[in-house]
């Protein structure tokens, strides 16, 4: 690979910038935990206050949504997890396209929630903007939605900003791919299976509680 | 004499707000933080005032809420987290490893840039009409009854916060992966063990704060929240969140203030420190445990008895390695060779007054005791004690021990020690009587008070404006160095430290050659006073 | 007696105030021994090793270990006699209050409003009798608020959306500061009154002095038909609704196949979130009042509910 | 002939990945009372793992890496075993 003097001075190599850069990335990962990890214990201490309006309320959410938005995310990080395996200046093409299509999957899922937010306002299920529920276990399954909310709409803003990484990776390794490209696409895939990571939390905590009683 | 250095490089606004090097961005900070600290310090002054006389008469009800909220939130977040680090630890930590800069200096350079983006949002707070939930932000007071700029003062703080992160995750890759050969981890000065355990809090604990907020702000944007007790929700959710970065936070406070103290000790002492594994580890210590014991401050709040007893239980046990180090700081003056310069003052008092704040904490870790105590001025005077009788000390202690690195010029030693007696009166005679109100029960936050309180009162209000007189003077002695001073040598102290290898002020790439470690640290024996040391 | 000697502070006027200021005093001891030991070692290092003078310096203590293990083991002993002090005196303080005396305590948005089982309501004021244990019942109407009494060394949180109980007790007559200590807002500093200790007989006198309000069971019977809890829970009702006669204090089981003991907080939620907590082989008919009672209502409502108890249903 | 295709690995997570995503929302349906959640959780944690060693490299990664990795999840486990004692113990 073409490699003009790519790395700053205070390294020594290229292997040093990298696993540099690699060991940020993953310190930035364990901030990232606990910024959903507050979102977790707030879930947990409701969920022991109050289980029966939690499964109600995770019965109101759309399971097939949530199922394919599962698949559609864990095949992006997939996408992208290749990409960066064969990232070769004589693949760039290739890992051009996969990154798209990881970001287009991406778009779909951001979609398909939108989808999904639109038929629970509908269902007058949105607190603070119109919750109306006559139904048993309200104010549970008010927190549930809160929780809800607030919980998917902070993953689908990681999501956005993934997705513009992504975007912008695959324009700018589209020709002469350099090392600093690599070092640049490996950050932003690990970030991205993160965000997955955390999406299947979310689904697990979500759409599955409840489904057994009904 | 005249050769280059970071300052001389280049004079351009430009050269300034564009720079990555961690030296400039270490003074770019600087100017901040004074600001804040005089924006604080004035709403704390305007406070003591206020109280001399048990009657509102300075201010009404609703100021006197704003003034203390903004002097906890500006002194708290927008001064005391970030100063050590992000000044005398983004000046020093490339230099104490050898390196040519951080890990990431780009980073390093938004992290300011967006430490000022939180704190102009703060100052928009405090101007378009002040914030009154005080700096903890209790639900269901600051999500649905206060009628003030909440959200854009947690945005502020929120904002901030990712500075703080960014900071955290440089400092860490650039102590593990940037350190000088030969400098292995039992070779790094006790400053960046200090640094290190402070990243580590500042990298796990802040992503709640700022998740906390966030739910915070949701609830007041939308009437309805996850805190709501009106939906079944528990206020008590929120203070386990905030605490459980907020105390955590103090030992981001503190820890970086301990680091500086070791390299003064042992600097005027001409010593090593006295048991520098047991201090090392104990700044890991402390980082870690702090994460145990939040729920301190929340002994009256109903929480359950057990998560009370527990938490109380480590808070004693956080309290540990404290006491390892200021052992060891004592044990290190033992047949050293003392000089009493302005730093070893303010090390000297960073002793005496952190361990009365400590122990004063263990009264309100005493379970039964916090009952009497908690929300009255014994508080109050306990963290003021360790944040300002403290962190502040050290700050200025570390302050004058690396001014001539930093500037190339000296100080009058005159002016900086008088500056330190009269901080260390002013403050006790400020904070001590505050221990007596709040033994007697007079409850903090308080505009108007029961008059027989008075007289301590007078007292503090008193040392009060005695301690701001005492900040004053470093600006105007500092400042006037800082251009007219003598010019100062590359080793003024003597001091075997890396940072003192190199030119003051150090040239833009920091060190000619790269250098290499052979020496444990804190060698001041003989040998080392004997060798001509600005070679 | 050893408290008084402590000038600033003023002795405690409880059993359990007694304990906290023995507990202070233990502290400040244990914490003026530590730093005359640390001051006296800085003063007398700075003083012999000051740089210039002459003294021997050699012979350094190099090996430090033992020195680490002595001072963390000793500071370490002395802490956990601290916990163990202090925590014991917090569960005396803190214990389940005896049910001899109830008052009821509401605070909101900046005042106290105390209600004494007969009807007597005050306002930042609460007269109590000596020598007698008293249960408080505290809710709050708006934000947190904190009950503190510092003659008595006792201080406890008021959270929204919940009942907090504490006991009291004081040993000589007289008038004591009543403060709250969690900050509330606009007029926090504001929000004091008086508990005003009286003999016995002094209180019972004043009791009949205060204006007759009707007894709170009696208004909360009022509020339970004019609410219409009766149409459900009332004899003969159409809907099916457990009696209410004898519930309190009983174990109820729920339809989740738990158990719970009908106190005053099971109450309280069953008004105002009954789908929480379902009656085994009852439907979730009951609506939510949540909202539409205040908290002064829903006391009387659960004192009423009580007063049931010793019904036969 | 450049080597573009996915190595078996990342193919045999991706679909050992979509397999218990099936599997999950499967058993979501079979009423094992609180084993629910507990299967749930479990599959989760595995997902996780998976995404974790084979998708994020961490197999092939050295203990510092691993040590960074762990930190987070070893705070979230103190958040929530500390937070969730309180309300799990009130009376
Ligand atoms: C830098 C800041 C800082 C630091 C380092 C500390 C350190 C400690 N703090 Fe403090 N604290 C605050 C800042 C800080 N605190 C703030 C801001 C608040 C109030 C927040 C608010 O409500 O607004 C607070 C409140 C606070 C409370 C709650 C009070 C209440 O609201 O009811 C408690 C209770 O346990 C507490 C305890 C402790 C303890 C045990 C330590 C320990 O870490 C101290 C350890 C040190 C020592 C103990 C001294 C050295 C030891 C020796 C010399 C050993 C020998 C001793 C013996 C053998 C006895 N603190
Ligand atoms: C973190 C650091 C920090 C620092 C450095 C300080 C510094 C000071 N604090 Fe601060 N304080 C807090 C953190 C801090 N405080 C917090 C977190 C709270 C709790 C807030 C809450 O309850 O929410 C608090 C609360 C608090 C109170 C209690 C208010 C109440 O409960 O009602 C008081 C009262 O005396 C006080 C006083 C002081 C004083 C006199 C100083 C002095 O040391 C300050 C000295 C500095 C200067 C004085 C600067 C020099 C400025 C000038 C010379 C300009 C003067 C100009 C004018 C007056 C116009 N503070
Ligand atoms: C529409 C009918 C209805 C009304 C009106 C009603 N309730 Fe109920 N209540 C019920 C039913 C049905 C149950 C049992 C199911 C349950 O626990 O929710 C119940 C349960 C209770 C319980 C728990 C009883 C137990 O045995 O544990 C209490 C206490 C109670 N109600 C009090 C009240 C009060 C006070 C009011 C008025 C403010 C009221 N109810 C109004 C129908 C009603
Ligand atoms: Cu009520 Cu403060
Ligand atoms: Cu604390």
């Amino acid at each position: 690979m073409p490699e003009p003097p790519v790395f700053a001075s205070q390294y020594v190599s290229i292997p040093h910038r990298d696993h540099s850069a690699e060991l940020g990335m993953w310190v930035f990962i364990a901030t990232e935990i606990l910024l959903f990890g507050g979102l977790i214990l707030a879930y947990f201490v409701y969920r022991h206050a109050f289980p029966q309006a939690f499964a109600e309320g995770s019965q109101h959410t759309d399971i097939l949504i949530g199922t394919i938005n599962t698949a559609v995310l864990l095949t992006s990080s997939f996408l992208v997890a290749w990409a960066v395996e064969i990232f070769s200046a004589a693949t760039a093409k290739i890992v051009t396209w996969l990154l798209v299509g990881a970001a287009c999957l991406g778009l779909a899922f951001i979609a398909l929630k939108g989808i999904e937010y639109r038929k629970e306002y509908h269902e007058h299920l949105i607190p603070g903007i119109d919750f109306q529920l006559a139904r048993p276990l309200a104010n549970g399954v008010q927190l549930f939605f809160v929780f809800y909310l607030i919980a998917t709409a902070i993953h689908a803003v990681h999501m956005l900003i993934g997705i513009c990484l992504l975007l912008t990776l695959a324009i700018i390794s589209r020709r002469a791919p350099t090392t600093r490209h690599h070092t640049a696409l490996h950050s932003a895939a690990l970030y991205w299976h993160f965000v997955d990571v955390v999406w299947i939390f979310l689904f697990a905590l979500i759409y599955l509680p409840g489904r057994a009683a009904s | 004499m005249s050769e280059k250095n970071y300052l001389t490089t280049d004079y351009t606004l430009r050269s300034w707000l564009l720079t990555t090097d961690h030296k400039r961005i270490a003074i770019l900070y600087f100017a901040s933080l004074i600001f804040f600290f005089f924006i604080g310090g004035a709403a704390a002054t305007a406070i003591r005032i206020e109280l001399a006389t048990p009657q509102a008469d300075l201010v009404s009800s609703d100021i006197y809420n704003r003034l203390f909220t903004m002097h906890g939130i500006i002194m708290v977040w927008f001064f005391l987290i970030p100063s050590i680090p992000n000044t005398l630890g983004n000046f020093m930590v490339p230099l104490m490893i050898g390196a040519r800069d951080l890990a990431f200096p780009r980073l390093n350079l938004m992290s300011w840039y967006i430490f000022m983006l939180g704190g102009c949002t703060a100052l928009f707070a405090i101007l378009a009409g002040g914030i009154d939930t005080g700096w903890t932000f209790y639900t269901p007071f600051s999500s649905l009854y206060s009628n003030s700029y909440v959200i854009v003062a947690a945005a502020g703080v929120f904002i901030a916060g990712f500075s703080s992160i960014l900071t955290g995750l440089n400092f860490i890759v650039t102590i593990h992966r940037l350190r000088a050969p030969g400098l292995t981890w039992y070779r790094l000065p006790l400053f960046l063990w200090s640094l290190y355990a402070t990243s580590v809090i500042l990298v796990l604990a802040t992503p709640v704060l700022a998740i906390t907020l966030l739910l915070m702000a949701t609830e007041r944007f939308f009437g309805v929240g996850i805190f709501d007790p009106r939906i079944g929700g528990d206020p008590l959710l929120f203070q386990h969140l905030f605490w459980f970065y907020s105390h955590p936070a103090v030992y981001i406070m503190i820890l970086p203030g301990m680091g500086v103290i070791n390299e003064l000790i042992s600097c005027f002492s001409r010593k090593p420190v006295f048991g520098y594994k047991f201090v090392a580890w104990a700044s890991l210590a402390i980082a870690g445990v702090g994460f145990l014991v939040w729920g301190h401050h929340m002994f009256v709040s109903g929480q359950s008895l057990i998560a009370s007893l527990v938490f109380s239980f480590t808070s004693f046990i956080v309290a540990v390695p404290s006491a390892i180090k200021v052992f060891n700081w004592t044990a290190t003056l033992h047949k050293g060779s003392l000089r009493f310069d302005a730093p070893m003052l303010y090390a000297l008092a960073f002793i005496g007054l952190f361990t009365i704040g400590g122990l004063t904490g263990l009264f309100l870790a005493c379970l039964a005791f916090d009952v009497h105590a908690t929300d009255t001025y014994f508080v109050v005077a306990h963290f003021h004690y360790i944040m300002v009788g403290g962190m502040v000390t050290a700050y200025f202690g570390g302050l004058h021990y690396w001014w001539p690195k930093i500037t190339g010029r000296l100080y009058s030693e005159y002016w900086a020690r008088t500056a330190a007696i009269l901080i260390f009166f002013g403050f006790n005679l400020t904070f001590f009587p505050q221990f007596i109100l709040g033994a007697e029960g007079m409850p903090r936050r308080y505009h108007v008070y029961p008059p027989e309180f008075q007289v301590w009162n007078v007292l503090s209000s008193g040392g009060a404006v005695i301690l701001a007189v005492a900040y004053l003077m470093p600006l105007v002695y500092l400042g006037y160095s800082a251009f007219f001073g003598a010019r100062a040598p590359a080793n003024p102290w003597n001091a075997p430290g890396l940072e003192w290898q190199t030119s003051s002020p150090p040239p833009e790439e920091n060190f000619a050659t790269q250098p290499v470690v052979t020496r444990e640290p804190y060698q001041y024996n003989e040998a080392f006073e004997a060798e001509p040391q600005n070679a | 007696m050893w408290r008084d000697w402590i000038p600033f502070w003023r002795p405690g006027l409880s059993p359990q105030s007694g304990d906290v200021d023995l507990l202070f005093a233990g502290l400040l001891i244990a914490s003026a021994l530590v730093l005359g030991l640390l001051f006296f070692l800085l003063i007398l290092f700075c003083v012999r090793y000051r740089a210039g003078n002459e003294i021997d310096r050699g012979h350094r203590t190099s090996k430090s270990w033992h020195w680490e293990v002595s001072w963390t083991a000793a500071s370490f002993v002395c802490f956990l006699g601290l916990f163990v002090w202090g925590a014991s005196v917090y569960f005396e303080m803190y214990k389940t209050p005896t049910d001899e005396l109830v008052v009821f305590v509401v605070a909101k948005q900046w005042m106290w409003k105390t209600q004494h089982a007969g009807g007597q309501s005050e306002i930042d004021a609460l007269h109590l009798p000596v020598k007698r244990p008293v249960r408080l019942v505290m809710a709050s109407q708006d934000v947190i608020h904190s009950f503190f009494i510092p003659a008595l060394r006792l201080k406890h949180d008021v959270v929204p959306g919940r009942y907090q109980d504490i006991e009291i007790e004081i040993d000589r007559p007289g008038h004591y500061h009543l403060f709250c200590a969690e900050y509330c807002g606009t007029e926090h500093s504001g929000m004091i009154g008086e508990i005003v200790a009286m003999d016995p007989a002094d209180y019972s006198h004043w009791l009949t002095q205060q204006a007759p309000a009707s007894p709170l069971a009696d208004e909360g019977g009022a509020l339970f038909r004019q609410l219409g809890c009766s149409g459900c829970h009332g004899n003969g009702s159409q809907v099916r609704a457990p009696p209410l006669e004898g519930l309190y204090g009983k174990p109820v089981p729920l339809s989740d196949g738990s158990t719970v003991i009908a106190d005053d907080k099971y109450i309280r939620d069953s008004i105002l979130l009954p789908r929480s907590q379902i009656v085994a082989s009852y439907q979730p008919l009951m609506p939510s009042f949540e909202g539409k009672v205040t908290e002064d209502q829903l006391l009387r409502l659960v004192v009423y509910i009580k007063s049931l108890a010793g019904r036969p249903s | 002939m450049t080597q573009w295709r996915p190595p078996l690995a990342l193919v045999g997570a991706w679909l050992g990945l979509l397999a218990l995503l099936a599997l999950t929302v499967a058993l979501a349906y079979v009423p094992l009372g609180a084993g629910n959640a507990v299967v749930a959780m479990s599959i989760g944690t595995v997902k996780a793992a998976l995404v974790a060693a084979i998708f994020m490299e961490l197999r092939h990664r050295n203990g510092l890496t691993l040590v960074f990795a762990g930190a987070g999840l070893f705070w979230l486990g103190i958040l929530l075993w500390l937070g969730l004692m309180d309300f799990v113990t009130r009376t």
